[in-house]
């Protein structure tokens, strides 16, 4: 892109942006309850917040890199910058996040054939479909490929029992993709697909797990004899694996950009932190001053693999570089604001509101989505080519 | 340690294995309970209430090496009590009064049938000194008016200890909780233990109430924390000894990939790295009670020691607990949270790992 | 990075590699050699010592990005050069004086037949601010009085940039080495390379010899000196890449118990680790001589941000790298230590660690 | 030990010291060259030097808890604390140091005759024969059985042939304590003898390897067709490698002493900083902190190991702990030294000393007497016992 149609691109987002984004709709979205995830029973916490998501819907600007005909904007990854460059200008809250956009809109593009795109990616911009992720099983952990879900074909469609558990957010979404064993005969990596399926569908039932945050954004799900029809297949039968490990890598970026703390606002660690601390410490400082050096340089890190990749490739191995320097460092921010908190962040609901609640919450990122040891081992193998 | 700290150690540890495993805080949590007052009592007969008490008032008087390996056995399984408020904080306070009513109180103490909470903290972090609560001359008396927070046990306690500035210092005040003019709120505590934000509206204290002299509430104080942050330490080391027992149990048992994850060196390594630093607090936690026993004057660094290592040592065994169970580590129904949280209050009680390391540096001349 | 700059790296590590590899290092440190003059003119014919010099005076003009990473692959094998001295830290400082001295003098630079040295440093630590040494006006002109240190380059250079405080502020000179008063004693460094003290005693300066205007040296130095920064990180982190190569070749070769060193799952996540930072590094290394580039004006934070992440990764790639060699590493026949030690001067020029994390941490706002 | 007699021994102690210990041995003895070595060819630096040991030598002062008729003064552990504190009170340097008092000492107390005790330990008290050590061979690393150098039992003794390396000062040494194999068809660990030999004699040849650090501590040291006398082994014949375990704790709480620079005057590192630096950085200032509470823990941890153990007997396993904290520590401490000193650092004898030198020597400190990473393996196998 030349400067010149950067330069006219950017202007004309900029009124847009002027005369659509709502006023309340300029706070940066720092806090958990800002967030929009759509989907069929969600509850605007605002008329604002509506207009935003079917204003940006419109446009194409919840998926601003997705083809207009999928419902996005088909912006170019140089237009992208522009576009996050602005809406941070105004301190823009993002319009609509989920898992369907994170995660299987990237497997679907790649994969899904062009009627499952025009099916399910739209409903997806617009926030009217809600995904959850079903892939790890109780006992599993790291070993992914261990699904022990199966789906028993029988001609039109599977037959699915088994149990998936972290799954996110199950029980406020709408439909699930989920990995199920089609082939058990098969190798462990060779006999699985990657299913769709109906949340409101009878034999599937989900079940909300307790974390050490105080909160449940975890749950259990349960399939019992629950029909799914061939049709809701994405990529190849028994080789959904494939279509597993691209998302993973996807997964991973997210991750990594959450926990970088590079979403939203972006203000430095160490100024929040003298927001409510009158001086810092030598250890506070000198800790908050590493942090702030590692967010910046794992931020650029993140832009450096968008602008390697092609557009919607993702990081491939070097994801898992990605989600590891991202969540340990995520997890160091948290005790900093904890250490700079005092006793004030000891307090559920406290004056710091629920700081220690997302300080525990972080303790998930190194596990969620590959742990931390996992990511290195991935390393150690596919990129440096270490005997396992 | 001695072979007589060998057998406290082991005889608490049977006691707390059957009346407050980790089960029994997990139920107290759930019921929103901070205080079992019979499990109090069991504890002061066993003289751990009086474990600094002198004989003659009724105690056990083993000293503050038997009151960390007490607190350190209390730390593994997240036993719930006023030990330290109590048996350690109020009643090295007391002991430093010889008048009739220290005498008493410490009795009491002995007994379980009084506890005790230290009001000091009035802003986020620990900071005796900078105390702004005001006791103003009235009469023959005073007058307190102010905030405080973080005043661990500080809710149930029946009697406060508070820092309040007189006109030329800092002084200590020993009056019942229910005063006119004291209005307690229990915090909504991570660790779901007893804590309190008080405040002190015109609060009138005689003479009698306070404790030690006029204007040098260090006096009585400063050995009063001390023998609390030794224990507090201890009580943490603990604290890390439990999660890393639960953690090494789990890498033997847990398999991935058709292995014990207990066989990957990466883990091993990381518990191992773990075991050594658990290893070289328990020694600067014994350094402590040793100190405090044979020359009080001058623990001030093996306290600070205690207390700094003790804090750092408890975050990464917790850390290192959570990951190490992964996904199971993090939820409310596995009881590793409970040791994280716990060791985050813990850090900043008494003062944080840099409070600490900042006394360290000063005693040791830099 | 772009498809030029590829080629551009390609180009430089296959002339390294050939002209300039370890092995050339380590005959230059036997031999107590620290300038290879027919080198430097090599480099010079390919248009690395005009990197930064105008086309109109005989330079390639590539850029900063550009200069990081013909500085990169100089990491990478040890090259010995004044590259950074008079490619970059020189040749920045001369661009933004638009005289024809300095035009001349840029046009010496780029065919290889000048050298230039950085004098800053007067304690040990880089603080270019508390410069004490004095030019005092005489006259037309000054007279010099002071010490330098750690001037890098300089018991070699034809020419020296020397900072010094005037009446109003702090003034840059350009003048010849070998002016009277002026007394170079080359340091016994530790990475083998040219870095001299030097006494200024009544070196007279005329006003033709200050760089930029009296009493404003920032105004040249700043760009020079955050072009130097950047150039230096980008060897820290070459360095680091190939104090890592040779690591990751010796993980996969070397047994022990039986197998290679590289299947102990502890050292595979240690190394995995380690690329991590290297390549997070290098992110921030790019990001510098983008900014440079592009928004000269605002590089600050980009630069101390380059500069502090690579001193701390090419810390840990000579540690790691020394201690998974095990013994050998430690042995001056091997190179590995040549990287630590190189290191470890890269950690101390131009601004430590610290200094850098300071200057992010301005920038952040806090 | 009650607390009189014990007071009785101090007082006595101190009048012994203030009579005994000239002036200019009361300066703490913290530079490499006021170490005394002993040995046949020991030069002493000074007259001073030459009287010190030989008093200390007379009352058994040199190996303060060997028995009497071992040239010891039978000192018990608490006396021995008394001696220390004493010593450090008037800043005394230490008398004699060397590996025969560290590493062959305490295996001869172990597993050596009382004829060989005899005749070994006192020479070895009074200075008079230097040791060094011969484990590790080229390429094993630290797979330290792994011994290839042979020894063919020609009745009344071995011919040996082999190579040597790691030997420290070996070409200052009189006397080598060597890892042999007498016996090659048994298992890796079975086979090995512990033998010592005369450094002087035909067939033992030594050469110094040059370090980064510009110095020459270790050699390597071949051995062709020597002849070893069958009464210099110690322990049974090819059951060495139990002796050599049993020196190896020892090497490892030595290493870990001097690692945790816990020997001689025991400044805090901030306070030697502050010497030189005006004002420390934040970094360097919370660095500065937890090398110092990690100094002063470690020590501590040595102290309650040896209270703990029977007199002589060592850590156990847990002197890999001893060993891997104290050296890791010791690295740090010297990295913060470096960065204190700047750019005054980084010269070969510089304005500040050798602090380079040391520096770089302080990084074999991880890898001799067994890696960090032998030592964490040890952690982990026998005191957690985690499967292998």
């Amino acid at each position: 892109m030349t400067v010149n149609s950067r330069d006219e691109f950017r202007a004309e987002l900029r009124a847009w942006l002027e005369e659509n984004c709502p006023q309340e709709m300029r706070d940066g979205g720092m806090t958990e309850d800002s967030i929009c995830w759509g989907g069929k029973n969600w509850v605007f916490t605002s008329e604002a917040q509506k207009l935003w998501l079917e204003r940006c819907a419109a446009k194409g600007y919840t998926v601003p890199t997705w083809p207009v005909e999928y419902g996005g904007a088909g912006l170019t990854r140089e237009q992208e910058k522009v576009f996050h460059e602005e809406m941070e200008a105004i301190n823009a809250r993002s319009p609509l996040q989920s898992f369907g956009i994170w995660m299987l809109g990237p497997a679907l593009l790649h994969f899904g054939s062009h009627a499952q795109k025009l099916h399910y990616l739209p409903p997806i911009a617009r926030g009217e479909i809600r995904w959850c992720q079903g892939y790890s099983e109780p006992g599993a952990g790291s070993d992914l490929a261990n699904v022990q879900t199966k789906g028993e074909d029988k001609g039109d469609h599977w037959l699915v029992n088994g149990q998936k558990i972290w799954t996110s957010y199950a029980d406020r979404a709408d439909w699930i993709f989920a990995l199920v064993r089609t082939d058990k005969d098969a190798p462990k990596h060779k006999g699985i697909s990657f299913l769709l399926c109906d949340m409101e569908q009878e034999g599937v039932e989900t079940r909300p797990i307790k974390m050490i945050s105080g909160i449940s954004p975890f749950c259990e799900t349960f399939f019992t004899d629950a029909k799914i029809p061939k049709e809701q297949i994405v990529g190849t039968e028994n080789r959904g694996w494939d279509v597993a490990k691209y998302l993973l890598t996807h997964e991973r970026e997210m991750i990594s950009g959450g926990g970088a703390g590079l979403s939203g606002g972006g203000r430095a660690l160490g100024a929040v932190i003298a927001d409510t601390v009158e001086e810092m410490d030598v250890t506070l400082r000198a800790d908050a001053m590493r942090c702030e050096i590692d967010a910046l340089a794992i931020g650029l890190t993140l832009e450096r693999y968008k602008d390697q990749s092609e557009a919607g490739q993702g990081a491939g191995d070097a994801s898992a570089m990605l989600k590891y320097m991202g969540t340990e460092l995520n997890k160091q921010r948290h005790e900093l604001m904890m250490s700079a908190g005092g006793s004030d962040a000891l307090e559920w609901d406290g004056p710091l509101g629920n700081r220690a609640g997302d300080w525990l919450r972080t303790k998930a990122n190194s596990i969620e989505g590959g742990t931390s040891e996992v990511m290195l081992s991935i390393v150690s193998r596919r990129v440096l080519g270490l005997p396992a | 340690m001695s072979e007589e700290e060998t057998m406290l150690a082991d005889m608490a540890r049977g006691f707390l294995d059957g009346a407050a495993p980790v089960s029994k805080f997990r139920q107290m949590r759930d019921a929103g309970e901070t205080f079992d007052r019979a499990l109090w009592k069991e504890m002061a007969d066993m003289g751990w209430a009086g474990v600094l008490v002198p004989e003659d008032a009724g105690g056990s008087d083993m000293g503050f090496a038997a009151a960390n390996i007490i607190a350190r056995e209390m730390g593994k399984t997240l036993a719930v009590s006023p030990f330290l408020s109590s048996a350690v904080i109020a009643a090295t306070a007391l002991k430093h009064v010889s008048d009739t009513r220290a005498r008493d109180a410490l009795a009491k103490i002995a007994a379980g049938d009084m506890t005790y909470a230290l009001a000091v903290d009035e802003g986020v972090k620990f900071d005796p000194e900078g105390t702004a609560m005001e006791a103003k001359a009235d009469g023959n008396g005073f007058r307190l008016n102010g905030k405080k927070q973080f005043v661990v046990d500080g809710a149930l306690a029946d009697r406060l200890l508070v820092l309040a500035r007189t006109e030329n210092g800092l002084t200590l005040f020993d009056i019942p909780a229910d005063r006119a003019g004291i209005e307690r709120n229990a915090s909504n505590m991570i660790d779901a233990r007893d804590v309190a934000r008080i405040n002190f509206d015109n609060v009138e204290a005689t003479g009698g109430d306070v404790l030690g002299a006029v204007d040098n509430a260090m006096d009585v104080l400063k050995p009063a924390l001390q023998a609390g942050q030794a224990a507090l330490a201890a009580e943490m080391s603990g604290l890390s000894a439990g999660a890393f027992g639960m953690t090494v149990e789990y890498l033997k048992e847990r398999k991935q990939f058709g292995i014990e994850i207990g066989r990957f060196q990466a883990l091993q390594h990381r518990a191992a790295h773990l075991w050594c630093e658990i290893e070289v607090t328990a020694s600067a936690i014994l350094n402590a009670g040793r100190k405090l026993d044979d020359d009080p004057e001058n623990a001030g660094l093996a306290v600070s020691l205690a207390k700094a290592r003790a804090t750092d040592t408890a975050k990464l065994a917790v850390i290192e607990g959570v990951q190490m169970h992964g996904g199971i580590g993090m939820t409310d129904a596995f009881d590793m949270g409970f040791y994280m949280k716990r060791a985050r209050v813990g850090a900043e009680w008494l003062g944080d790992y840099s409070y600490h390391a900042e006394k360290v540096a000063a005693a040791r001349g830099f």
